[in-house]
């Protein structure tokens, strides 16, 4: 029979308070397998665990009963403790006989039979414990960190900083993502450029960074530390090795094509760069726009003309696959695309009706009109400015239940920035609320009403041309009457909405996304930069619609939880997962269907059937992946899989015991 | 019927003859005409043998199990409900869809109870097809006995289920014959685990009954060969009709067997499944 | 027909075991132990002839038949190698718990025909235990019996169960050879290094007035039996232990059936010859 | 059992670790009484339990089984309690077909954080499992059968 | 002796005072031997379906209690009460004494079984109807007499012949006699509708076809293991001993097995002595017609075709003796 000891801990009053502990040690002590019972005032205390190890001593006992406090609290004090005996730190049940028997019932002889019940059930199933090793799994001290905007670049930099290789990926052709393309920054109204180019060359120059401009994830294979990752570099036609930057081949290209970085409030040309201080500072040719390579023409005139000749027009998409140990999610956020949304405002057709971000560029030094607000149509600068807030946010009827947290702000930022950089403007802000949550962000809001912006409380209902105006026609809902503001320009803060090809990285990933396609954090509040796959991390707005100082303070947290990942040269899994018995197994895949995690796959062996030698397809348990939840065991008919820790044998005997 | 049979002794002949199948799976008849029983034919001068008539009631397909690995392909008699069994086996992972050549006999209906409520006389899947596709039966109600039962009360159920568990012998018929039941090695002879006792009283027998029923199911393709072999009639496809009736009614309309690489209702689920837990 | 003694039972019932105490556990090797026991009153459960079995039930879990390895005054000893649920749970089991025994079981080794014979035991693993009580039971008749040579073979020389019998008492007995030969050389033995089938042969035995007791893997005897047909033994020379699986052990469960014998009832031991009338399962 | 003594019931329950465990643990830091017939069997997840368990409780002597887990979406091991949800959804109107009263089987989502849910259930199935007294159709301890 | 068929129940009444009193009747539409409650048994018509083997070797036995721990103990259970088993027919009372053989003459005698056999009364009648699968006749057996049942009831239309062929069947008949009245009766004429080649000789021959692999490979294809034909067979007797643990003490009790069940030659380790059903079905037929008699001296086979009419696969026992005669004897 097993040598079981069982020790009834007092817990100063709490438990032998209300029930009678030493009638509990008795009636355990007369358990089948049982070899020595005791009571004690504090288990959990050095003289309690000193009382265990003498007693596993004395004994000869090969497994342990705790009846005390919840598991919750105290059952890794216990297994740290057994880990210098001779029993293994799995031979080991607690009997929660404190949170689910002392404390909640009244009656002290109900308390006391149900706490001898508990101790029995208990002893029933460590009887058929076995003792359990953790797995090891090695770690690849590499991490790959996906999209190079603010938070991408801030995560890269800690984890390289940290001594760590990173590979930083950025879908378009130079890193920087949205916060490059703005001119101030809220509420010190720091600029921009200033606060994120030291970074971007940082990044460039970082040793532990390898930069990859133009590049997506292909495929994501493995699991934590040993992460296999397909990565596709679209085609630059430029030879970044040869090419010096100089910019000959941009002021001869005779295409002409809007420019995404302006938000299309002007052109580019095919070979180009997004914009001056663009890292890597070197062109690259759009195919879909250089007349060359659509085949529409010879043209080729910035090979003739580069003294170099780094224009390879032969040059093809690149797969370079690699192991990461962590992968960081940072792509970021885009603004909902407002025209079909909003016919009501004109739905595009008005040229001066724009978003935030075209209105960045306006007024950005390095932007089309060098920082000069001028209206797109006629290029002449706007006396009557009015914003509207909340475009496609907090409202159900567009889609949007959610409020895109940072417009608000720099929505008072804009108007700020108008009332000072043309005088005699008038600002008009419509608004449902105005939520200025950080700090110095109150004070920001007062100074830019102080400025003179109008704030109006109400939504506008209609943008219509008359007479060379823009109507915005709204209802006051203070003073409880419509209004009609005439404006030169109108600024739109539009919704902010994940990047679009986000579901199918997630898919990728195996993590999931939100009904908005956000990216499903591990635990709102307690895990925000973890997924639910392990060794997969997120930062900045690609998890829910941020400002800068909460997405760098995200990028640092991801890159402090990667860190964590890399101090240790392997991962020590917990031994309480599945495990397949392979001649029970008939290879169903009923438990690789219901695996969560996927740690299940079926995979085919040999084995000696009656007719001889034969290859079949049997389970197979992927010890980094499984998070022991059990699903697998409790789908399996014939009981091939089990869940080492919840065994069937282990359950069906607690079950039995509970009703002798 | 005996044009059927004689293209089946056809067939079976020439597959036999050119090698291109190890040996045919059908029915023979047995001591007296109105019996047949499974054959298995593996010379081509023995194809004489194959029978097709009303009484051709034995499942062929779960032979098919009793040699998983077989050196050449294995010709198979099937039917409607045998070509449902060799889907069934398909979707669990148990035989390769390679090693099978289907014979396919569209079927009028045998002498087994079932085929008052078959709705798939035509085979589903086959390599050939022994003869025109019959007409389907569609007027019955697929679950009008597991009704019939839910009207009666639950005292009246409790004792109609104590006296029919009473009655089984544990000869472990109905496994043996069902094609859904493909395990290596079954749960009931794991008795070092504990899941079921080796004793023959009634709860033993009932937590055996009950237990199939949840194994099979949702994966059940309403053949009724449980029903058919149990040497004391237990009514056993009224767990397995009671199973399929609720997933019809919860997680919409399910049958099985129609397909190769179906997923079993209860390893699957929808996030707007019904909940009515508290 | 079969005589049948059957003292150690509940009130002569065949089926029902009497209890009796653990009073030494000795580990053989890594996975065998050898259990003595006794009954409650202190006395030998039965006495056993040499090669006999006895059904050993650890209460709660199940029963399993086990050749009595040796017995003495008040007590008698099995050894178990831990191979299933039951094994491994009896190996759980620690001096002064209680188990049921019933027996003895099976014809045993035919003492008489093996009179006046030089003889060869050959126990491969675990198979030396039915062998070792025939071996002991030699050694207390030493006169009516020719020369014998003990061959123990095992995976490694930590595999060898009985030590101090292979290794002090045995080699002390007269004309009496002791050969000891491992699968896997281990730093800690230089002896033979060889399979028991190829080291039997290099013994250079003959079979002129000798007989063979087998007991281990089925494979081994069927390699072993090959090689002595070469040197000349007859099969009927041959004698070993069956191994199969056996439930009541009083022959009516109808498990142990090998054609119309019981290995429980008509066996455990057998010459190669009985065997070979039997069917071939 | 003393005679004296009422009839109390055995009520076994299946609860999630991360959610109804835990809520069962702040039930008892928040010291909230509830009757004492219920015993709780920790499992990883919900979808741990395999009905073969109830099936088993009933059959040695249970007179009541409860299935706790996280609610739907909150499952730690995020799609574990879906399949609880269906496995119980049927298995409760098999237990009815087979002639056991549906109430003896109680399937409840408790969070981690409804203490007070878990008592008010925990009083809620105790009453209506004493109201049916002892389990006797499934239950192993009728003379014939042990 | 003769006994007036309408006087049939108060002789029932008197074998059943103070005794468990099992008649043919019917159970939920399977006809079996059930406990007498006042009904008017079901004697002519087809056989039970289920044997009275259940009567005699019950399908689970309880052995012996045991307690674990520091005082163990093993206490058997003892207790059998008074039985009577009423309307045998010829082949089920052969089956007993097959079981007689294997239980008590042979080897150790099994307490169990003696100690029920001992306190069982068997009052066999003359088969009035045989089955479409019955050839007890070929097994060396008469329908119409059982001469080692107790009590024998031979039918004389409205009355019956009763002879007591022991003398606890006499001591009984002594209780019967205000409703018995001299004469005897002619023996009944019922003969088999099958007669399968069975011979003593084939008996002998079938262990020489064992290695006949085409032929057995041929007769065991459809079989799908299942314990049908044992669990209905009146012979079969192969049980397994089990413990029923209830937390260190509990019961021990035998069951009925079968060898036709894939881990019944199942060896700890692994390794399994009959792993094919070819194996296992070959071992049944040959135990059956071959085994048993080179021990016991009879068939282990009574040719009441239950399991010809129960099995699923329709294998047929009597076609395999068939098919063997003809392949022996050339």
């Amino acid at each position: 029979m097993s040598r079981t000891g069982v020790f009834v801990c007092h817990c100063g009053s709490n438990i032998a308070g209300a029930l009678d502990v030493e009638r509990v040690a008795a009636a355990a002590g007369k358990l089948p397998g049982v070899r020595y019972a005791a009571s004690y005032k504090y288990m959990c205390s050095e003289q309690g665990q000193q009382l265990v190890k003498d007693a596993i001593a004395e004994h000869e006992l090969d497994r342990i009963v705790i009846a005390s406090c919840s598991p919750r609290m105290h059952e890794n004090t216990f297994r740290k403790l057994l880990k210098d005996t001779p029993v293994n730190p799995y031979m080991l049940e607690i009997a929660n006989i404190r949170e689910q028997c002392a404390w909640v019932h009244a009656d002290r002889e109900q308390a006391t039979e149900k706490a001898v019940d508990l101790v029995r059930m208990a002893v029933a199933k460590v009887a058929k414990n076995k003792p359990l090793h953790s797995s090891f799994i090695p770690v690849h001290k590499k991490a790959l960190v996906i999209g190079a905007g603010i938070a991408g670049i801030q995560a890269a930099l800690d984890i390289a900083d940290a001594g760590y290789e990173v590979t930083l990926l950025e879908k378009e052709s130079s890193i920087g993502g949205h916060m490059v393309m703005l001119d101030k920054t809220f509420p010190t109204l720091d600029c921009s450029a200033c606060i994120s180019t030291p970074k971007m060359s940082e990044v460039a120059a970082h040793p532990n960074i390898t930069l990859m401009t133009g590049s997506t994830v292909e495929s994501v294979g493995g699991y934590v530390g040993n992460f296999d990752v397909a990565i596709r570099q679209k085609a630059r036609y430029v030879n970044h090795d040869i090419c010096t930057g100089c910019g000959l081949c941009e002021t001869k290209c005779p295409a002409k094509v809007t420019s995404e970085f302006n938000q299309a409030l002007c052109t580019r040309t095919a070979v180009f760069r997004p914009f001056p201080q663009a890292v890597p500072a070197k062109p690259v040719i759009d195919p879909e726009s250089c007349r060359k390579l659509i085949g529409k023409a010879k043209c080729g005139v910035c090979q003739a003309v580069c003294p170099l000749g780094a224009i390879d027009f032969e040059d093809k998409d690149k797969l370079i696959t690699d192991t990461y140990g962590a992968i960081v999610v940072a792509t970021g956020y885009e603004l909902v695309d407002w025209a079909p949304l909003y016919p009501e405002y004109g739905g595009g057709k008005y040229s001066d009706v724009i978003t935030g971000l075209q209105y960045e560029r306006l007024v950005n030094a390095s932007g089309p009109t060098e920082g000069k607000i001028l209206r797109p149509s006629d290029k002449s600068v706007p006396k009557d400015v009015v914003i509207v807030k909340c475009v496609g946010s907090r409202d159900k009827k567009k889609g949007r239940a959610y409020c895109s947290r940072a417009c608000c702000m720099y929505s008072a930022k804009h108007a700020h920035q108008i009332l000072e950089k043309i005088p005699g403007a008038r600002v008009t802000v419509f608004y449902m609320d105005v939520r200025t949550p950080g700090k110095n962000y109150e004070e920001f809001y007062d100074r830019a009403r102080e400025d003179g912006a109008r704030y109006v409380r109400g939504r506008v209902a209609k943008i219509f041309r008359e007479n060379g105006k823009l109507i915005c026609r709204g209802e006051d809902t203070l003073l409880g009457r419509g209004v009609e503001v005439p404006a030169d320009m109108v600024i739109l803060e539009t919704a902010m909405t994940p990047a679009q090809d986000i579901r199918e990285l997630c898919a990728k990933l195996t993590i999931s996304t939100d009904e908005y396609g956000w990216v499903q954090e591990a635990h709102p509040k307690l895990r925000p930069v973890e997924t639910q796959t392990a060794g997969v991390y997120l930062a900045g707005a690609c998890q829910g619609p941020k400002d800068i100082p909460d997405t760098v303070a995200q990028a640092g947290a991801a890159a402090a939880k990667v860190c964590i990942l890399f101090s240790k040269n392997e991962i020590e899994g917990s031994p309480m997962i599945s495990a397949v018995d392979e001649n029970k197994c008939c290879g169903c895949s009923a438990c690789v269907r219901v695996c969560p995690y996927r740690a299940v796959m079926l995979e085919e062996i040999d084995s000696r059937e009656l007719s001889g030698a034969v290859k079949r397809q049997v389970a197979r348990v992927n010890a980094g992946l499984c998070q022991g939840c059990g699903a697998c065991a409790a789908s399996c008919r014939t009981g091939a899989i089990d869940l080492l820790g919840f065994t069937n044998a282990q359950i069906l005997k607690e079950v039995d015991a509970l009703c002798l | 019927m005996s044009d059927i049979q004689s293209a089946l002794r056809e067939r079976a002949r020439e597959l036999l003859e050119d090698g291109k199948v190890e040996y045919v799976i059908g029915w023979e008849s047995a001591r007296g005409e109105d019996k047949t029983r499974p054959a298995f034919i593996r010379k081509a001068e023995d194809a004489g043998r194959l029978v097709w008539n009303r009484f051709c009631v034995n499942s062929t397909a779960k032979y098919l199990l009793h040699d998983r690995w077989p050196k050449g392909k294995i010709a198979v008699c099937a039917r409607g409900c045998d070509t449902r069994a060799i889907n069934r086996m398909l979707s669990d992972g148990q035989i390769k869809r390679e090693n099978v050549y289907i014979l396919g006999i569209p079927c009028e209906g045998v002498e087994n109870k079932i085929c008052q409520r078959c709705a798939h006389r035509n085979p589903l899947v086959y390599d050939e097809l022994l003869g025109e596709s019959v007409e389907e039966k569609t007027d019955f109600d697929r679950f009008a006995n597991v009704r019939e039962m839910q009207e009666m009360t639950l005292e009246q159920r409790r004792k109609m289920w104590e006296d029919e568990f009473t009655k089984c012998i544990r000869c472990y018929a109905c496994r043996n014959v069902c094609p859904a039941c493909s395990c290596r090695e079954c749960y009931a002879d794991q008795y070092r685990t504990g899941w079921q006792g080796k004793q023959f009283n009634s709860v033993e027998n009932r937590v055996y009954g009950l237990t199939r029923a949840y194994h099979v199911g949702d994966r059940c393709i309403e053949c009724g060969e449980c029903e058919r072999v149990c040497p004391m009639d237990l009514p056993i496809m009224l767990q397995t009709g009671k199973m399929l009736m609720q997933c019809n009614e919860l997680f919409g309309d399910y049958e099985c067997g129609l397909s190769a690489d179906e997923i079993p209702a209860l390893g699957t689920y929808n996030l707007n499944d019904a909940d009515s837990f508290g | 027909m079969i005589e049948v003694n059957h003292d150690c039972t509940c009130q002569g019932n065949p089926l029902v075991p009497q209890v009796c105490r653990i009073t030494d556990i000795r580990n053989e090797t890594g996975d065998v132990k050898t259990f003595r026991v006794q009954s409650l009153d202190g006395k030998r459960p039965f006495l056993p002839m040499p090669g006999q079995l006895g059904m050993w039930s650890m209460l709660g879990v199940g029963e399993a038949m086990f050749s009595i390895t040796a017995f003495g005054e008040d007590w008698i000893e099995s050894s178990i190698k831990a191979v299933g649920e039951l094994t491994e749970a009896m190996h759980e089991l620690s001096v002064g718990d209680f188990v049921g025994l019933r027996g003895p079981y099976g014809n045993g080794f035919p003492v008489d025909a093996l009179k006046g014979r030089d003889i060869l035991f050959i126990g491969g693993g675990i198979g030396a235990a039915p062998v070792r009580s025939l071996i002991r039971w030699c050694a207390v008749h030493r006169e009516q019996y020719g020369r014998f040579d003990i061959v123990c073979g095992a995976r490694t020389i930590d595999d060898v169960p009985f030590r101090e019998d292979f290794f002090e008492n045995w080699p002390k007995m007269d004309n009496t050879g002791v050969h000891i030969t491992v699968d896997r050389k281990t730093d800690n033995w230089n002896g033979s290094v060889a399979f028991i089938p190829d080291y039997v042969e290099t013994l250079g035995l003959t079979p002129e007035n000798r007989k063979v007791v087998m007991c281990g893997p089925s494979i081994m005897i069927r390699l072993t039996t090959e090689r002595l047909a070469k040197l000349g033994f007859a099969r009927g020379d041959i004698i070993t232990s069956m191994e199969t699986r056996m439930k009541c052990g009083i022959g009516k469960c109808g498990r142990c059936n090998i054609g119309s014998k019981y290995v429980c009832l008509d066996g455990p031991v057998f010459t190669l010859t009985e065997l070979d009338e039997l069917p071939a399962e | 059992m003393p005679v004296n003594k009422k009839w109390m019931p055995k009520i076994l329950a299946f609860c999630c670790n991360w959610c109804t465990y835990t809520g069962a643990d702040l039930a008892g830091l928040n010291r909230m009484k509830y009757p004492a017939d219920v015993r709780v069997l920790r499992v990883p997840c919900s979808s741990r339990v395999n009905p073969q368990f109830v099936l088993r409780a009933f059959q040695k002597g249970c007179d009541g089984v409860m299935v706790c887990g996280c609610h739907p979406g909150d499952c730690h091991y995020t799609s574990g309690n879906y399949y609880t949800r269906r496995r119980f959804m049927v298995l409760k109107e098999m237990l009815e077909f087979n002639g056991i009263e549906p109430e003896r089987f109680q399937t409840r989502w408790i969070s981690g954080s409804e203490a007070a849910k878990f008592r008010d259930t925990v009083a809620e199935v105790s009453e209506l499992v004493t109201k049916l007294g002892p389990n006797t159709v499934f239950n192993e301890r009728r003379a014939e059968n042990v | 002796m003769r006994l007036n068929k309408k006087d049939l129940n108060k002789i029932l009444s008197i074998l059943a005072e103070g005794r468990e009193l099992f008649v043919p009747g019917q159970v939920r539409g399977i006809k079996q031997f059930k406990l007498w409650e006042g009904e008017a048994p079901e004697l002519d018509g087809e056989n039970t379906i289920l044997p009275p083997k259940d009567i005699l070797f019950p399908k689970t036995e309880k052995m012996y209690t045991y307690k674990t721990g520091t005082e163990a103990e093993i206490a058997e259970i003892v207790d059998m009460p008074e039985r009577i088993i009423f309307g045998l027919r010829a082949c089920d009372m052969r089956s007993i004494e097959c079981m007689d053989s294997v239980f008590i003459r042979e080897g150790f005698e099994d307490s169990f079984y003696a100690r029920r056999r001992a306190k069982s009364l068997i009052v066999a009648i003359a088969c009035s109807g045989a089955g479409v699968n019955c050839f007890c006749e070929s097994m060396g057996l008469d329908p119409n007499a059982a001469p080692s049942a107790d009590i024998f009831l031979s039918d004389g239309g409205d009355c019956y012949g009763v002879e007591a062929n022991t003398e606890r069947g006499a001591a009984e008949l002594k209780k019967w006699a205000e409703y018995l009245t001299e004469g005897d009766v002619p023996k009944s004429e019922t003969h088999c509708s099958l007669a399968p080649a069975m011979s003593r000789e084939l008996s002998k021959k079938l262990t020489g076809i064992f290695d006949d692999d085409e032929l057995w490979q041929e007769v065991t294809g459809p079989c799908i293991q299942c314990g049908t034909c044992s669990f209905v067979c009146p012979t079969c007797y192969c049980f397994d001993i089990n413990q029923a643990d209830a937390g260190g003490e509990g019961v021990a009790f035998r069951c009925w097995d079968s060898c036709m069940f894939s881990d019944y030659n199942q060896n700890a380790g692994g390794h399994n002595t009959r792993p094919t059903k070819k194996q296992r079905l070959r071992n049944r037929y040959l135990h059956k017609l071959a085994y048993f008699n080179e021990r016991h001296g009879m068939e282990l086979c009574v040719g009441c075709g239950r399991c010809i009419s129960k099995c699923p696969a329709h294998l047929d026992i009597a076609e395999f003796i068939d098919k063997t005669a003809e392949v022996c004897h050339d």
